[in-house]
């Protein structure tokens, strides 16, 4: 399990990386997919709502929101850099840093026995961490959406600690919050591409004091 | 017909304006005039029985009980409000007509009755939420009668700058009262000498209440506001918007105890408003801003008294407090009637002549006869001449200064200064008075403007006869409000209070002194006069030192007038001058103007402002509009709060 | 009724000793100078003359240039009734009357400045506005006096500030009062009463475009003043009310006499001050007065 | 179980909304919903049910304390967005009506939620659904202010989600079964494990000050009050920022019971203070009015935080500032969107002399400013000076000091920017006819009923309303 969580947090410094729009988005989707594998991991007796929240999961974070990504870029017809605001190297080293930090917090909080040898709590604040970076170092919108979905996996990641104790209600509620947020989300990207013509946050500063 | 029927009926008229004000000028004048009437006797009675009026009904207002008070005090203050309003509503019935001004006159009675009743319940209000609540409804009341002409830039600016520093005095009060509440875990007010700890909150009234007073580095609002307001409007605001300043100081240095050091600071204030306000007046031209600057004089004059009354009561109520103190109230009236007085004179001028500035005026007193002596009364008056009412109150202010000199006390090095600065104050009013009686009134018209006028009508005279009458009957009979000021003064401190401070304060010698002096100057000059016709009178031009064409436009002016004093305060006044001076034999072109700028204002707090502006402007700067930089804002903010929530918090 | 006699014939002394001390003033000047100069009794003459004499008013004035004269007349002889004479004391004396004496003269002053202002003419202007302005300085100098004699004798009635004499301070309080008279009454050094020279004069030229009865009404008024201030300045020096009345007397008419003859000295050996040095001048008689005043202190009586 | 008729109702008009064929009777769904709410609210406020144990949302006597206040804005605000629909009909309004019914549902659900993460579902969905209000307008500015709107707004209730499981966690470790229910964590009390009692506040109060717009995650808010029609403006600054406020509350209640409270308080206490100097220093030279109501609101957010650190009677005035702020801020935006209607502009060098070209709006905009910074006699006086009266209750003479400074400084900049734009000549630029706006009563009306709420709020407290705060400030705190 730990090996997925790794793997997870390894996506997220790919998207950190990578230098083209196409391969950030794919990096967060391959996240989510395996995020949305580990409930079934975790859950010791098999559960019916679980796999349903599993496999939403993985059709929406893998499926549809990297789709609906793609269709904004295909049509903002832009160039495909990222065009970082942080260089590549930097951002990795920060991503490094953040793990690395994020390994030490989790060490420094109090955990249960059965959690203290899992990555859990680490990987989820690194993947947080990484998701910010994305957020504060990226020009483009839809590269800042994929910091955000990013963001939003580590807290999931968080979420599977308490995947037994709060109410699957909440956690559909959840999920489905998430989802609806990145489809706005998603939404808006493709109406500012149609009213800018671009999707360089870099130009949406009209707004300013 | 009890004083609580009487307020009533007040209150009423005043509502009964409000609502008739815009509909129907007649009603208005009515209604209000009677609520005048009405508040003038209820506290003439409250005086004249020496008793206390309370009302408390169970009628709970943002939630505290009602409480109404009319004690000597604000009785005391009181009629000062009703004869002050009375005289200013009849003027402003013809000052400021419908006709002139279609569309700010309607809306500016009813702010003005709001404002007349808001400061009558500041002075009836025992209950401080009460208190805050109109004086602040008062506050902005007056903002909407300055600001009548809106279109003027110079009226804009000048309501701006006034609403901003009532707002500094409104929040020094909020913390005040707020803090009084929460002292004494209860919003009534009272006499409540007795809890020492309450002693420091004092500071933040001066500070609050001074604002509203004009103290001098706190008065940076009073000029403009007062010269571009309405003249009716200016009459009210410096005969007694102020004066609710003082109110404020006079009745918390009451009810609550003050810090030693108190006394000495007010009369120091005192002194350094008496001396700089009339300083600033001789430096202007303008006619209605050097009023102003002589309202600053005359507040620091009320407050020599009160100061010294408060060194008094906190040295063991010394006999010559009791006499300060009567002559700091008395001068609260007596200033209020004479520059309500000279501000309805000047308004008849700017009503006549469409100019404030004193340059271009002159000679008026052949158009305008009864606006010219009337202001000329006001103006004796103010300068404390006797046999007129200023003279008496500063006389009283003086005897206590003269009597702590003789006991040889702690105040005595302090009340000769006090008395010093006082003699220089009077003498430096009259040099400013007899230069404005002259410009204005005397001589020939310098320009044009100040040819074609008219007189005033009888709505717009009579206010200025009534309050003429009444300066000259406190100058005549100073003993019949004797009993006023010992009410008021006993309301203020009883401790301080002596039944033979008349023994020492010779009224009645000096009314009757007063009195014959009237008579006789007047005797003199119908003598004088007739002795003239009898010798018979030619007529020929003023003695022109041989000069072949003298214009009226070479009278000597204003400024040239005011030269050899406004030098000596050079140093305060930083007056700007510009000009050429004639050069060579045959000297062309010559030029001077001279203009004295507000001090305090632009030396100290434009330049502060300024300085916050800028770092506002800085900060500005991190709105830019990339949502990147929000979100890392947004980062900080979570780290900031770990380190609040960790340091100390977590074990 | 004694009262009123009583009022009435200090009037009459004061109205009728008035114009001598000009008159003695010149007779020391001319003396000085080696002339014979005008006899003592000029004024008297001069009065008399103007009071019948017809007047030409400037097409300028209103009623107070006529009124004013009138009034400050009055206003001066009010303050002359409130100075006591040595041990008969005064015939009206109440607690203040000293700052009613102060402010008398400036209500005067008042309405002179007035009807000077009247004419419309610069050259009044400028000499109300010196009038003015010096006044101020020589009034603070004055209240100071007063204030001194107030910490003598704890009094502050004319009457008993008076009666002693100025103890310590005495001589401190003389020149200062002394600068104060030769100020107020625009003597050498602050104005010259002889030049003819509009833009050098304080008085002379306030009164310019004055003639017949106001102007015997303005000289007449004049002399009382520099009277007044003789007579105050010789009983604050003088013990005068520890004296017998003819001792008092005595005493009085000869410090009078020395004051006249002072300024008829100052007077023709002294040229008149630039204007910018008088404020300078004043302000020495006004600390003169202030020393005297913390002599005075602390030799604290009671 | 009447209180799920307040969630529920304005969902079911919200389906009818999105199913109404006619585009001008559409709106006139709003008020029908608003009033039925209201009265709802108000009934359930004079009888207040008991509240089922374990429930995950109930009217419970915060709710009650709040609710009502957001009923009420709500009503006046779709009065008035019958006549601005109608003013507007070049624009389909079928989404922006749904929506907005669908914002009253949630914003009711998020009120009475007593689940933590029930809280956040409905938070997060009243974010999303502020997205289409947003940008009813389809200007490129109404896309990017939605735009930072999400993204900034987004991030915070991210972080609100970790802090709440994080608290569950807490739980979970405390011993708890990680149980998010409100009753359930405060029984658990002081067991609930430190460290990550900690976090969770932190970033809760993070997540949800981002959505109460504290300084300095406050970013999002004058691009989204500036851009938002005025009634959405008004309902984010009266309804949403509440709800954000009564979930720090309900956390800081958990907390508290934790023994947090030192904690709590000194945090709020700190962050109060410094989003009401931000505002002040940011109004002090704002050009653009609509901005300006962003900061104020900025500045009134501070406000409560500070009133919620006092405790005890700090919160009391913090829940009737709620009230009193969220009316008066109500007539700012109506009478605010009137006026740049008529102005069709709205920074200071373009607008000017709107005393003339809209007298009516002018005026309440004038007298609305002067409530909304302590001008008695309306409310926010009272409120704001009850505020002041629990710092020197407390001896927090340096929170007092600091808090009278900050109101000086708004003053000083809301005034200056007010009258330059009332007042005066419209200069040459201000000339430029923008679409005149006939002040039917459609658009004057409401802001008046705001004005005279705030009025009667501040004048004549009803002893019913005081009575609800004081229960919930009981709740809230229970060691008076």
């Amino acid at each position: 399990m730990n090996l997925l969580i790794g793997l997870a947090m390894g996506f997220s410094l790919v998207a950190l990386a990578s230098s083209r729009l196409p391969s950030v988005i794919r990096a967060a989707a391959f996240q989510g997919m395996i995020l949305g594998t580990l409930p079934l991991v975790l859950e010791e007796k098999f559960h019916w709502l679980v796999v349903a929240v599993a496999i939403g999961t993985i059709t929406v974070k893998g499926f549809v929101i990297p789709n609906l990504l793609r269709r904004a870029l295909r049509a903002a017809n832009i160039d495909r850099e990222v065009e970082p605001l942080l260089g590549f190297v930097p951002s990795l080293l920060l991503g490094a840093a953040a793990i690395i930090g994020a390994a030490a917090l989790g060490n420094e909080l109090p955990l249960r026995p059965e959690h203290a040898k899992s990555l859990l709590v680490p990987g989820s604040f690194a993947t947080v961490v990484c998701g910010f970076i994305l957020l504060m170092a990226r020009t483009k919108a839809i590269s800042q959406v994929c910091g955000y979905l990013i963001l939003e996996n580590g807290i999931y990641l968080f979420g599977l600690l308490l995947i037994n104790s709060t109410p699957l209600l909440v956690e559909a509620g959840i999920l489905l919050d998430l989802t609806v947020a990145v489809f706005v989300i998603g939404i808006i990207v493709d109406r500012i591409q149609r009213e800018f013509d671009t999707l360089d946050t870099r130009k949406l500063t009209s707004l300013r004091e | 017909m009890t004083p609580g029927w009487l307020l009533l009926i007040a209150g009423g008229g005043l509502v009964a304006g409000i609502f008739s004000a815009f509909k129907s000028p007649r009603v208005w004048l009515a209604a209000t005039l009677t609520g005048a009437i009405a508040s003038f006797s209820a506290a003439v009675w409250m005086l004249a029985s020496g008793a206390t009026w309370n009302w408390q009904p169970q009628f709970v207002i943002g939630g505290e009980a009602l409480h109404l008070q009319l004690d000597g005090i604000s009785a005391f203050f009181l009629i000062l409000l009703s004869v002050l309003g009375g005289a200013a509503t009849l003027y402003s019935s013809e000052y400021w007509t419908d006709k002139a001004h279609p569309a700010s006159a309607p809306s500016g009675r009813a702010w003005w009755n709001g404002m007349l009743l808001n400061m009558g319940f500041v002075l009836l209000c025992a209950n401080g939420l009460h208190f805050l609540i109109v004086w602040e409804i008062f506050t902005v009341c007056a903002y909407f009668l300055v600001t009548r002409e809106r279109q003027r830039p110079a009226a804009r600016a000048a309501g701006w700058l006034y609403l901003a520093a009532s707002h500094v005095a409104m929040i020094f009060l909020f913390a005040f009262f707020a803090l009084l509440a929460a002292r004494t875990e209860s919003w009534e007010l009272g006499p409540m000498r007795e809890h020492a700890e309450l002693a420091p909150l004092f500071w933040l009234a001066l500070v609050g209440f001074g604002i509203k007073a004009g103290i001098f580095p706190l008065h940076i609002w009073l000029p403009s506001a007062h010269a571009n307001a309405p003249s009716h409007v200016s009459a009210i605001m410096s005969g007694m918007a102020i004066k609710m300043g003082i109110y404020g100081i006079v009745r918390f240095t009451g009810w609550l105890p003050t810090p030693d050091s108190a006394g000495w600071v007010v009369a120091a204030l005192g002194v350094v408003s008496a001396v700089l306000g009339v300083a600033f007046a001789l430096g202007q031209h303008d006619l209605k801003r050097l009023l102003a600057y002589h309202s600053v004089e005359n507040i620091g004059i009320i407050l020599i008294g009160l100061g010294f009354a408060m060194i008094a009561a906190s040295h063991g109520n010394a006999a010559w407090g009791q006499l300060a103190l009567a002559g700091a109230l008395l001068h609260v009236w007596n200033h209020g009637l004479f520059k309500a007085l000279l501000f309805l004179g000047a308004g008849s001028v700017l009503h006549a002549t469409g100019t404030r500035e004193m340059s271009r005026l002159g000679g008026l007193w052949r158009a305008m006869p009864w606006t010219a002596s009337l202001f000329a009364l006001g103006a004796t008056a103010i300068a404390g001449l006797p046999p007129l009412n200023g003279f008496v109150s500063e006389w009283l202010v003086y005897l206590g200064l003269f009597d702590a000199v003789a006991a040889h006390g702690h105040a005595a090095f302090a009340a000769i200064l006090a008395a010093v600065a006082l003699g220089l104050t009077g003498a430096l009013a009259l040099a400013c008075f007899v230069k404005v009686c002259g410009v204005v009134f005397l001589g020939l018209p310098r320009t044009e403007i100040a040819e074609h006028v008219h007189e005033c009508g009888w709505r717009m005279r009579l206010p200025m006869l009534v309050l003429g009458a009444a300066c000259v009957t406190i100058g005549l009979a100073p003993i019949l409000f004797w009993p006023a000021l010992a009410t008021a003064s006993a309301a203020w401190q009883p401790a301080l209070t002596s039944a033979n401070a008349l023994s020492s304060a010779p009224l009645v010698t000096l009314g009757a002194f007063h009195l014959a002096l009237a008579t006789l100057v007047i005797l003199a000059a119908i003598f004088l006069w007739q002795r003239v016709r009898q010798n018979g009178v030619s007529r020929a031009g003023t003695w022109d030192c041989g000069y072949a064409a003298p214009t009226p436009r070479m009278q000597y002016t204003a400024g040239s007038f005011a030269g050899i004093i406004t030098g000596w305060f050079d140093w305060i006044l930083r007056p700007q001058r510009h000009g050429h001076l004639p050069k060579g034999n045959f000297p062309a072109h010559a030029d001077f103007t001279e203009h004295t700028p507000e001090t305090v204002l632009e030396n100290i707090v434009e330049p502060a402002s300024s300085l916050v502006l800028r770092v506002s402007t800085a900060v500005r700067r991190l709105q830019h509009g990339r949502v990147q930089s929000y979100i890392f804002y947004l980062l900080l903010g979570l780290a900031a709060l770990a380190i609040l929530a960790v340091m100390g918090g977590a074990k | 009724m004694t009262a009123a006699l009583d009022i009435f014939l200090r009037l009459v002394a004061w109205l009728l000793l008035a114009p001598l001390l000009p008159g003695i003033i010149n007779k020391v000047k001319a003396w000085v100078a080696g002339r014979r100069g005008p006899p003592v009794l000029q004024l008297y003459f001069d009065l008399a003359k103007l009071w019948r004499k017809g007047v030409v008013l400037s097409t300028a004035v209103s009623p107070v240039h006529i009124i004013g004269p009138a009034m400050a007349w009055i206003a001066i002889l009010a303050a002359a009734l409130l100075l006591p004479f040595g041990p008969a004391g005064t015939s009206l004396s109440f607690r203040g009357d000293a700052l009613l004496f102060v402010y008398l003269l400036a209500f005067a002053r008042f309405c002179i400045a007035l009807a000077a202002l009247d004419t419309g003419s610069a050259f009044e202007g400028m000499g109300v506005a010196r009038e003015v302005s010096y006044a101020v300085l020589s009034e603070a100098a004055i209240i100071t006096a007063l204030l001194t004699l107030c910490v003598q004798s704890g009094s502050v009635s004319l009457a008993t500030m008076l009666a002693p004499s100025a103890g310590a301070g005495a001589a401190l309080l003389a020149a200062g009062l002394f600068g104060v008279l030769l100020a107020e009454n625009c003597r050498v050094p602050f104005d010259d009463p002889n030049t003819h020279l509009e833009l050098t004069m304080i008085h002379e030229v306030m009164v310019l475009d004055h003639s017949g009865p106001p102007f015997a009404a303005i000289l007449h008024g004049a002399s009382l003043k520099l009277l007044l201030f003789a007579v105050l300045l010789a009983e604050a020096v003088l013990p005068l009310g520890k004296l017998t009345l003819p001792q008092a007397v005595g005493a009085l008419v000869a410090a009078v006499f020395v004051v006249a003859i002072a300024v008829g000295l100052v007077e023709s050996l002294l040229a008149r001050l630039a204007f910018r040095r008088v404020p300078l001048l004043l302000t020495t008689a006004f600390l003169l007065c202030l020393f005297a005043l913390l002599v005075a202190w602390k030799g604290g009586t009671p | 179980m009447k209180e799920i008729f307040l969630i529920a109702l304005p969902l079911v008009f919200a389906a009818a909304a999105f199913a109404w064929p006619n585009e001008q009777t559409r709106s006139r769904l709003l008020p029908v919903a608003g009033g039925l709410h209201a009265a709802l609210a108000l009934w359930l406020l004079v009888n207040p049910p008991t509240l089922a144990a374990n429930a995950w949302f109930g009217f419970d006597p915060l709710a009650r304390a709040v609710l009502p206040m957001v009923s009420l804005l709500f009503l006046v605000c779709s009065i008035y967005a019958v006549t601005y629909l109608q003013i507007r009909a070049e624009r389909k309004n079928r989404i922006f009506v749904t929506a907005l019914l669908v914002m009253l549902g949630l914003l009711s659900l998020a009120l009475q939620a007593q689940n933590l993460g029930l809280l956040w579902v409905a938070a997060e969905a009243t974010t999303l659904v502020t997205v289409p209000l947003l940008h009813f307008t389809g200007t490129a500015r109404a896309f990017e202010a939605s735009w930072k709107y999400l993204l900034v707004g987004g991030t915070g209730i991210a972080l609100s989600l970790l802090g709440s499981f994080c608290l569950g966690y807490a739980s979970l470790h405390g011993g708890g079964n990680g149980d998010l229910t409100f009753t359930a964590l405060i029984a658990q009390g002081a067991t609930l494990t430190r460290p990550w009692l900690i976090t969770a506040w932190v970033l809760l109060l993070a997540g949800y000050g981002t959505k109460m717009g504290l300084a300095p995650m406050h970013t999002w808010k004058p691009d989204a009050y500036g851009e938002a029609p005025g009634m959405v403006g008004a309902l984010l600054a009266g309804g949403t920022t509440t709800m954000a406020f009564v979930a720090i509350l309900r956390v800081k209640q958990v907390v508290d019971a934790a023994g947090g409270s030192a904690m709590t308080e000194r945090t709020l206490l700190a962050f109060g203070l410094f989003s009401m100097l931000v505002a002040a220093l940011f109004l002090l030279s704002t050009p653009d009015y609509k901005r300006m109501l962003a900061y104020s609101s900025v500045e009134h957010m501070g406000i409560l935080t500070v009133g919620a650190a006092l405790g005890g009677a700090g919160i009391w005035a913090a829940l009737f500032h709620v009230w009193t702020n969220g009316l008066t801020k109500g007539a700012l935006f109506l009478s605010a969107s009137n006026i740049r209607r008529a102005a069709g502009a709205q920074t200071e060098d373009k607008v000017a002399g709107m005393a003339w070209r809209s007298p009516a709006s002018a005026r309440i905009f004038v007298v609305g400013i002067l409530a909304v910074t302590a001008c008695p006699p309306f409310g926010v006086f009272f409120s704001e000076l009850k505020i002041i009266l629990a710092t020197f209750q407390t001896n927090n003479t340096f929170a007092a000091t600091a808090f009278l400074g900050c109101l000086l400084f708004a003053f000083f900049g809301m005034a200056r920017l007010v009258f330059a734009i009332v007042d005066g000549r419209p200069r040459a630029a201000a000339r430029a006819p923008g679409k005149q706006l006939r002040e039917t009563p459609g658009v004057i009306v409401p802001p008046l009923l705001f004005l005279a709420l705030s009025l009667w709020l501040g004048l004549a407290t009803p002893a019913l309303l005081r009575d609800a705060w004081s229960t919930a400030a009981k709740l809230l705190s229970p060691t008076p």
